[in-house]
């Protein structure tokens, strides 16, 4: 569990990142928990990640939930997104850019995870507990897509790759794991 | 009584698609999702290629053939006339594509429900214009009450339409006029 | 064409042949003496798998499969509510035909019962078929063409399971349906020719489609092969098959609905 | 469906049975006390004051806020817009209903702009290209991007001792007032080279200076009263889709409306006659028309007689040199269609022309304005209600342009050659009166103008409203000229073939994320536009980024800017208001502007009612000695057209589908106009085998583009019809590569630059 909780965190981390330094810091720390493949040029992960998530060219796979619930797949700040909103809204949580950064932006979810995963270690609060059921399976919903999508692309940066299919394993792993708790 | 219908008047359309995106606008309709648009009149009808149109989204039929084949009952028919289709009980058979003689309902391939135009009777019951009607520049395209207003003049099948009185389209048309043209021999 | 068909195709075919079969079970019942001594039960078997994979299919052709149940809403005017509930009875006669078969217990009006009531079901199939949008089969075309399906697979599929004496009996059944059929579905689309603009296209589709050519084709080689007193090939029910098929993918590929024509002359 | 509304997904309640429905939700809000915010990546404590849940469709209107907005692209109709807000996020917009001029509505363009504003390719942070062209971009944060600008612009003043080796092209993008903050930028750090003039009208604003002294149309709204209109190279239904409703009034209580054109436009298709006239012919046909009104008596000799100046001599021209044969064989008119019309139009009062920028996109098109408007004033049809040669208007942008005027910081060095206004919207008023100026280069050549450039070359380009490689002339010449610079900065929106070819690209605001007012050039309504979002991203405004730049370049060197260090674009705003806009338009403040969009008192919806112009004789000159200053005839006189270079005419009018390179690249827009079409006369067709859908080459000397043709009888048979537009980066369709930058006649006096002839284009067209 708790090292699930850091995974959350860096991998949140990497997606926030707004610079090859960023990106480096957080892959870092990622490697210390799962072994990850190494980078020589961290400036050609950078030009890949801005090409996927970032810009300024039309995004390859932009990194908002909405993109992949939605029908509407070329629009932000939609009703799914705002939902997220209002679910963040629940646990007492806000985005620093609200109305900037669409709610449902990856590392901000990450975030939210990992913020009622922290809360959980000290205080097993029941509701917290189905929003984080909530929470996990919106995530398991759009991720594989978002995961799929990348994997689509041509010439992806490999440390991109290990990334996202890290995302990917660890929110299927916890999910199912979730879902049998939930039947016992 | 009130019968809301919508009117188009071809000589005055001047073909500007502010109809159709003013709907896509109201409703937030998906990409490739289309309520209302023009449909150019064949050189038959009109002697110019593109270049008159007739604006069409549901024609809200006093027999509408969409709501009698429902299975499901998705599709319900207001007093005012307005033909109302809700896309929570739509279990998207489309047996409705396969009965409206004007294509007006629209499969929703994702969603797997059918969307079609309504009228905005929500905008209606609060006393404005239907979307594409207020956004028309030059009133080709108005609501009117087929039990009040005078539609003398107009016509309920023009040519570039099915002639449907098994189920009764409510739309009225003015048909579009060409003028006199005047070309260099080149 | 549009592969979200697919089901439906599936659909409508596989339950006209089990109405088919239905039809002759009860026949041969009710054209021998003593009842229930003749072995049918194959048949029976045949048929609710038939109807089985049939509705399995067609849920395939809902965008949301979860409320097909709430097909039976609108029974008042809705011809498919209806042919959701007439199949569902339909379904429900041809199990405890079985059933009785089975026990050795069935006797001839439930089984002409069950026949009849699959008739009906083709019936509403027909009707809700003769979609409005669709200006050449807004009429009693799919029914006619149903029923063809029906008299054709019925007695075709039916000579699997019964012993060669009795094909005299089907082929009497057999040979006038493939001449009408072949006829009816050689003259319609000429027809459709001489009719408004979107008839008109719907009839330049079929001319002009091998799917329709080779239904045909299929229907005359089962004239050619099909004679009276003689025993029909087991090859052949496979061709008319194929045949009725390929004509059940024209039939919902290539019909033009009027929408498709608007801003031009109809 | 119902759990869709609730939870934004159905899967939930398969995969977590149905633990979490919208009731849960809300008992949840209740029982869940707030969990503390740790120091996580991103998620604060969040303030009281918790939302309901949100549903989709429309909620009524209620369910919003509203805000007022204008559209601030370079167009007739300037449309005042209202913005429902629910959430914090714009869900739909419609027309302010307060302006008569566009009764609520909008365009196909104005209801697609909720799909800029959340498009998931707007351009959102400040970047840097390493490599132009090479696609690897890096984000910066707006500190660094303003100090590599700061650092840049400081080298060239220590390279040169001046800033002319800066360059700045901007023009429509935004025509919002504030958007001249992005001059005033330039001017508050010193004297730099400007792209001057404008692509669009000056050929035909010089034409109406030297004959009436302005560029000043009557209000489109009384065209209601006119009895005769000629529309001529106008086309409304697609560029002003809001006048057609006073022609279609006008033409219920009887005028008659002639639409002239080379193309059936959809507006033709409306007229009840229309003439397929040959391109750059209409100042022929005008002369042809006056000769006529001679040779019937049928001039208005006492307005004459009072009004004009040089009409005899005119006359006298007329009678000299043109002859009804002559303008027919020019125009392609036949000479008893000329006849007809031109006894019609004299024979009722008031009777108007619209003119218009068509007809001026040619060699001889300011000569032509000027043909046209002789004859309006022969009618005596000028300064009459109803009446005009109607063109365009700059006379409710009388603001203070606090943005635009900044001064120079002390020392600066500049030009000292001669150099005429900034553009049309330049007042003449602002800058120092130091001895220096800016460095004028023609904008219309940008290519032309920085390859010739010396002493200092243009060594640093600002783009900002403009999207250069999609709209100037010669595109290919112009990636060459742009190898010969070390910075290009862009603004802008999205990532277009200027940005592309940008080292740093600066994002900013959506009209919905800024304040700022607008006015037209056409109509005489004024809607302000405020903030109805938050700035997505990291936008800033064009004011916020002169400001941002100001503080940064002051920080490194003090004194290098004067550009206010801390304002706002709607500080900016209230700024340009002063009391001369405020009696124009019958208000108190700017804050009236709430209510709805305002419209100008008017004396008269007629210009020049009391005939009194604006020229040195005060009267209306058939005779211009400005004209004749600027090395034109000072006579209305004929002008000769562009000889062909190619086989076929080659015509790139606006699409009503967009607005130069914005909007086409719209998901929605491409639900209605998927792809470009070359349109081409059957005859045409027959000729080269083509039929609707083949793929074609169009090409000439400045380069070839491929697309579809339409088989059509909307144009000429020799002739090829595209319309431009930016279909997105995935197309790279852009009719300017077709297009040379060959000058219109006229455009120097009023807006520094001549125009383009962008209609004297020609090209060969081949099946691809």
């Amino acid at each position: 569990m708790s090292d699930f909780i850091q995974h959350i965190k860096q991998l949140s981390a990497f997606f926030f990142a707004s610079d090859a330094k960023g990106m480096k810091t957080a892959y870092v720390e990622l490697a210390k928990l799962i072994p990850a493949p190494a980078v020589d040029d961290w400036s050609a992960v950078e030009f890949s990640f801005n090409r996927l998530f970032v810009g300024p060219r039309a995004l390859l796979a932009p990194p908002y939930a909405s993109i992949y619930l939605d029908n509407d797949q070329t629009r932000v700040m939609s009703e799914s997104t705002i939902q997220i909103r209002q679910f963040y809204g629940l646990l007492g949580l806000v985005s620093p850019w609200l109305n900037k950064i669409p709610d449902d932006h990856i590392a901000l979810e990450l975030d939210a995870l990992w913020q009622i995963d922290t809360a959980l270690l000290n205080s097993d609060s029941p509701q917290l507990r189905d929003m984080r059921d909530y929470l996990l399976a919106h995530l398991q919903e759009w991720t594989p897509k978002f995961h799929q999508r990348i994997h689509a692309i041509d010439d992806v940066n490999p440390a991109i790759l290990h990334i996202v299919d890290m995302l990917h394993q660890l929110l299927s792993q916890e999910t199912s794991t979730t879902i049998l708790k939930s039947i016992e | 009584m009130t019968r809301y219908a919508f009117s188009v008047n071809a000589e005055l359309c001047i073909g500007c698609s502010s109809c159709g995106m003013a709907c896509k606008n109201q409703y937030n309709l998906d990409p490739g999702m289309v309520w209302r648009k023009l449909y150019p009149l064949s050189e038959e009808i009109y002697p110019h290629k593109d270049r008159a149109f007739y604006s069409l989204a549901c024609n809200h039929c006093s027999q509408p053939a969409c709501l009698e084949g429902c299975p499901v009952g998705a599709y319900t028919q207001r007093e005012d006339g307005i033909v109302v289709h809700n896309e929570d009980v739509c279990i998207g058979c489309r047996n409705c594509l396969r009965n409206c003689p004007f294509g007006a309902p629209r499969y929703n391939e994702e969603e797997g429900h059918v969307e079609k135009c309504s009228m905005c009777w929500q905008r209606i019951d609060e006393g404005l214009l239907p979307a594409c009607v207020q956004a028309c520049p030059t009133n080709a395209l108005t609501l009117v009450d087929l039990d009040t207003d005078d539609v003398s003049g107009t016509v309920q099948y023009p040519p570039g339409f099915p002639y449907r009185p098994d189920v009764e389209p409510s739309t009225r048309f003015v048909l579009p006029v060409a003028p006199k043209v005047v070309r260099r021999d080149v | 064409m549009d592969t979200r068909e697919l089901p439906l195709i599936l659909f409508t075919l596989l339950t006209q042949l089990a109405v088919g079969l239905a039809v002759f079970a009860a026949l041969r019942q009710w054209a021998t003496v003593e009842g229930s001594s003749v072995k049918t039960r194959n048949e029976w078997i045949a048929i609710l798998a038939l109807i089985g994979v049939g509705v399995v299919a067609a849920f395939f052709h809902l965008g949301k499969p979860l409320g097909a149940i709430r097909m039976l809403a609108n029974i008042g005017t809705a011809w498919l509510s209806r042919e959701i509930l007439t199949f569902a009875i339909f379904g429900l006669l041809a199990a405890i035909s079985l059933y009785m078969v089975y026990t050795k217990t069935a006797n001839g009006w439930m089984l002409k019962l069950t026949a009849l009531v699959g008739l009906l079901a083709v019936f509403t199939t027909g009707m809700a078929y003769a979609g409005k949008a669709m200006d050449a089969i807004n009429n009693l075309l799919p029914l006619v063409f149903f029923m063809l399906t029906v008299f054709t697979l019925g007695p075709a599929v039916a000579t699997y399971f019964v012993e060669e004496k009795t094909h005299a009996l089907l082929t009497s059944i057999l040979f006038p349906t493939l001449l009408a059929s072949l006829v009816v579905r050689f003259v319609v689309p000429f027809i459709w020719l001489s009719g408004n603009a979107v008839m008109n296209a719907t009839g330049q589709n079929f001319l002009t489609s091998p799917l329709h050519w080779l239904h045909l084709a299929a229907l005359l080689a089962g004239l050619f092969f099909v004679r009276n007193g003689k025993s029909i090939p087991a090859w052949l029910p496979i061709v008319l098959l194929i045949g009725e098929l390929l004509g059940r993918i024209a039939f919902f590929a290539l019909v033009v609905a009027s929408g498709a024509n608007l801003g031009g002359v109809y | 469906m119902q759990e869709k509304n609730s939870l934004g997904n159905t899967n939930i309640q398969q995969t977590l049975g149905s633990k979490v429905s919208r009731r849960d939700f809300l008992k949840m809000m209740a029982a869940v006390g707030a969990i503390a915010a740790l120091p996580g990546n991103g998620l604060l404590r969040k303030g009281p004051g918790a939302s309901v849940m949100p549903s989709t469709g429309y909620e009524g209107k209620d369910a919003y806020q509203v805000f007022h907005n204008a559209c601030p692209r370079n167009c007739y109709d300037t449309c005042g817009i209202l913005s429902y807000v629910k959430d914090g996020v714009l869900k739909f917009v419609e027309g302010d209903p307060a302006s008569t001029f566009t009764r609520g509505g909008l365009c196909v363009k104005g209801y697609s702009y909720p799909r800029s504003v959340y498009s998931p390719d707007r351009i959102k942070y400040p970047m840097k290209q390493e490599g132009r062209g090479s696609g690897n971009w890096v984000r910066i944060s707006w500190d660094e991007a303003l100090d590599t600008i700061a650092k840049k612009i400081l080298e060239l003043k220590e390279q040169d001792g001046s800033l002319l080796g800066l360059g700045m092209t901007k023009y429509s993008g935004n025509f919002g007032i504030t958007h001249y903050g992005v001059e005033g930028m330039m001017s508050s750090l010193g004297y730099t080279t400007r792209f001057v003039g404008t692509p669009c009208w000056p050929a035909g604003i010089d034409a109406q200076n030297f004959d009436m002294g302005n560029m000043w149309c009557n209000d489109p709204e009384d065209m209601v009263h006119s009895k005769y209109i000629i529309i001529w190279g106008a086309n409304p239904c697609t560029n002003s889709i809001h006048s057609m409703k006073y022609i279609n009034e006008a033409k219920r209580r009887g005028a008659k409306v002639v639409v002239i054109d080379p193309i059936f436009t959809q507006t033709a298709a409306k007229a009840d006659e229309y003439w397929q006239i040959k391109p750059g012919g209409d100042g022929a046909l005008a002369l042809g028309m006056a000769r006529h009104l001679l040779d019937k008596k049928l001039e208005d000799k006492a307005w004459l007689e009072e009004n004009a100046e040089g009409y005899s001599e005119f006359a006298s021209y007329l009678r000299r040199e043109i002859t009804l044969d002559w303008a027919a064989e020019q125009s392609g008119i036949p000479v008893e269609s000329i006849k007809q019309i031109t006894e019609e139009f004299a024979a009722v009062k008031p009777a108007t022309i619209w003119l218009g920028y068509g007809l001026q996109r040619h060699v001889n098109g300011g000569a032509n304005v000027r043909a046209i408007d002789a004859f309006v004033a022969m009618t005596g049809n000028i300064g009459k209600v109803g009446g005009g040669a109607r063109y365009g208007h700059l006379f409710t942008w009388g603001f203070n342009y606090n943005a635009l005027v900044q001064s120079a910081p002390e020392g600066s060095v500049g030009y000292t050659g001669k150099t005429g206004p900034m553009g049309e919207f330049d007042t003449g008023q602002g800058g120092d009166a130091a001895s220096y100026t800016d460095r004028a280069f023609n904008i219309n050549k940008i290519a032309q103008e920085i390859m010739d450039a010396t002493e200092p070359p243009v060594r640093m380009l600002w783009v900002a409203n403009k999207n250069v490689l999609s709209q100037d002339f010669d595109r290919n010449k112009i990636i060459e000229a742009f190898k010969k610079l070390d910075l290009i900065v862009a603004v802008d929106l999205f990532f277009n073939p200027t940005v592309e070819q940008a080292d740093i690209v600066l994002p900013t605001t959506t009209l919905f994320e800024d304040w700022t007012v607008n006015v037209s050039y056409w109509h005489y309504w004024m809607s302000i536009n405020e903030q109805a979002i938050a700035p997505m991203y990291e936008t800033k405004s064009d004011i916020e980024i002169a400001s941002a730049l100001s503080a940064k370049i002051n920080s490194l060197k003090a004194g290098s800017c004067t550009f206010p260090e801390n304002i706002d674009s709607k500080e900016m705003m209230v700024k340009e208001f002063n009391d001369g806009i405020y009696s124009l338009f019958g208000i108190k403040s700017w804050e009236d502007l709430k209510d709805g969009a305002r419209k100008a008192k008017l004396v008269s919806s007629a210009s020049w009612s009391d005939n009194k112009f604006g020229t040195p004789s005060t009267k209306y000159e058939f005779k211009s000695s400005i004209a004749e200053e600027y090395g034109h005839t000072a006579l209305v006189k004929y002008k000769e057209p562009r000889e062909a270079y190619a086989s076929y005419r080659l015509l790139t009018p606006h699409s009503k589908y967009g607005l130069h390179s914005q909007f086409q690249n719209l998901d929605w827009m491409l639900d209605y106009n998927p792809e470009p079409l070359a349109y081409i006369h059957p005859k045409l067709a027959r000729e080269k085998g083509l039929v609707d859908g083949d793929t074609v080459r169009v090409y000439n000397k400045t380069g070839e583009v491929q697309l579809k043709v339409s088989v059509n009888d909307i144009v000429p048979a020799d002739t090829i019809l595209m319309y431009e537009a930016w279909y997105g980066q995935n197309n790279p369709f852009n009719v300017n590569i077709l297009v040379d930058d060959e000058s219109s006649d006229m455009g120097k006096y009023k807006t520094g630059a001549p125009g383009v002839a962008i209609h004297d284009q020609f090209a060969e067209i081949e099946k691809a």
